[in-house]
């Protein structure tokens, strides 16, 4: 039988792994959890001890700078080195890859407004694709700090099959949700103004 | 008639007709052509709103209809309807070709529906970034010369605005508050008491973004629907006013 | 004490932590646990036996489009939802579903094969699907015009929770209740027989 209490600790765990390397400080989780902080922290504490005394798990919570954050555990670290050499089946990686489309579609784009975009930092991709010769510096934003401004090359058209940028398929950036959100309003609109127009006939 | 339906509702002709046969409750393998397309072409006549090119689709299957119909009201000579073998050619009903169409259509129409389910249930399940490795060691690049597809970055980008709707969710909507329609009503009517009763309708709008600006929208509607405001405008181009909407002994508005 | 199916177990869950939404392969699970891919599917299938029956447990292991992923479990879907600033809703209109189950159970497909389903132009949800992910170009026809030939991606299957592509249900023969081949045959038997009894007032 499931308990409040599992409900709660079930509840934490999939909040904390939802918030990913962000973690949640003890704030949130109150708030999250609908809880008092006394609790909350408790419910922390025991889910900690729950994955320590559990053999079979491969994670647990640790607190970093007053945040909540699932990890994995610790005597995994040397299995986990094998996945740097497992990369995706593309050999390109998932981060590499919506770098890499993010140039594509934007470029000339700046790494700044990359890390805005995908909400994390890109060096590190940035830096792969470049050595992969996928994407060059297309020159400098003439603004403060002048940033460097990244396109692709000849070399990303080819291995992706391409005659020109142009020849991209087009992407759907918004949700179709706020284009319906704007459309609905936009017949929303229509019928009020008829309503008030023809004075509510229409139907 | 007096049955009305939203004719924009339909996906086109067979959904349309599969509309048709569903309300009529006819059976789709008897069709009673002459009924089936009367009612299909009065309700051509209620679609104004259609454009061009996709009325000219919903009238090719009108002339189908049409044509499967005077061919029935062709008496058949039992010699026709009788093959050598002295057996019935089943494969003479004029209706057969349509009737497969829309069976066929009805297949993917309820096959996009189960697809929907599924794609509900799987929206309840959600995951997490992938974490940063770089921690580890240094990322291997495989160097070959694989072609890569181009259908790959849009996956990628699309998971990547998936994510970013995971990211800084928590912190930041905590304690955001409710972009709420009702809100934004109350907000307008103040702000239009306090400037006297009526104000500039593009003054409403002039920050936020797309969902403020969408509620705000809304709420407006919402308040002309009730009659708390009236939106006003001299002539075409002219700006828009809003004003407190005043109301007389008739409830009509001023 | 641990034991060896309790290491492989809580290397697998670091392993599908840490690869998050991208999720692994079997085949890549079973390099990374340095065993049999027969093995390694019978752990993935333990470790999710053990999320489903453990009350406490926030996640559990959902495999789609053949990549096994650790995921929240449903339960706390609303919670989540709660919490989240932009919760994604299935966007997605009735005439782009349409399409896209045709070319989820036809593909490869051209457009006017399509067109001539539906009985419309199918130009505009097409376009939709492929900025969206779901949908690619798989080649092309071999005949005049050499027309571009449709399919799903592996994103159609995440986000359709779809194992694989095999795995779509069945598509609905016609109608039971009415029509196995000898009720057709019966009823087109008597229409027939209406039809030339009664001079053609079938209507």
């Amino acid at each position: 039988m499931e308990t409040l209490n599992d409900r709660m600790l079930g509840m934490l765990e999939s909040f904390l792994f939802i918030a990913g390397d962000e973690g949640l400080t003890l704030n949130q989780l109150a708030v999250l959890l609908q809880t008092e902080k006394e609790i909350a922290a408790q419910t922390a504490e025991q889910l900690r001890q729950n994955y320590e005394n559990r053999y079979d798990a491969g994670i647990t919570v640790r607190m970093y700078g007053g945040s909540y954050r699932l990890v994995t555990k610790a005597e995994y670290a040397d299995d986990i080195v094998r996945m740097l050499e497992n990369p995706s089946r593309n050999s390109i990686t998932q981060a590499s890859l919506e770098v890499l489309a993010i140039i594509a579609y934007k470029q000339p784009v700046t790494r700044v407004e990359i890390d805005d975009l995908r909400g994390v930092k890109s060096d590190g991709p940035i830096q792969t694709l470049v050595a992969k010769g996928f994407v060059m510096e297309k020159g400098r934003l003439e603004s403060s700090g002048r940033p460097i401004l990244y396109g692709t090359t000849d070399l990303f058209l080819d291995r992706f099959g391409l005659e020109s940028i142009d020849k991209l398929p087009p992407l759907a950036e918004d949700d179709e949700e706020s284009f319906g959100d704007t459309d609905l309003f936009m017949t929303k609109f229509q019928e009020a103004f008829e309503l008030t127009g023809e004075g509510g006939t229409n139907e | 008639m007096t049955y009305s339906v939203k004719l924009e509702a339909f996906e086109g002709p067979l959904d349309l007709l599969l509309h048709l046969i569903n309300r009529l409750e006819i059976d789709i393998y008897d069709i009673p052509m002459a009924e089936l397309t009367s009612q299909y072409i009065e309700h051509l006549h209620a679609m104004r709103v259609l454009e061009l090119d996709e009325l000219s689709e919903y009238l090719v299957l009108a002339a189908t209809l049409l044509e499967i119909k005077s061919k029935m009201l062709l008496p058949i000579h039992e010699e026709e309807a009788l093959d050598e073998a002295g057996t019935f050619d089943l494969e003479e009903d004029p209706r057969d070709e349509l009737v497969a169409r829309l069976i066929e259509y009805k297949k993917y129409k309820e096959a996009a529906n189960s697809l929907k389910e599924s794609a509900d249930d799987r929206a309840v399940h959600f995951t997490k970034l992938p974490e940063d490795l770089s921690g580890y060691g240094e990322v291997a690049v495989v160097e070959s010369d694989e072609k890569l597809n181009v259908f790959d970055l849009i996956s990628a980008f699309q998971k990547m605005l998936e994510r970013k709707k995971l990211r800084a969710p928590l912190s930041a909507s905590i304690m955001k508050s409710e972009r709420s329609v009702s809100e934004k009503m109350d907000s307008i009517m103040t702000l239009l008491e306090r400037l006297g009763g009526s104000c500039d309708f593009e003054a409403l709008f002039d920050d936020g973004d797309i969902e403020d600006l969408v509620v705000t929208f809304l709420s407006l509607l919402e308040l002309m629907k009730r009659m708390d405001i009236v939106v006003k405008q001299e002539g075409n181009f002219a700006r828009m006013m809003i004003q407190v909407g005043t109301e007389d002994d008739n409830g009509n508005i001023e």
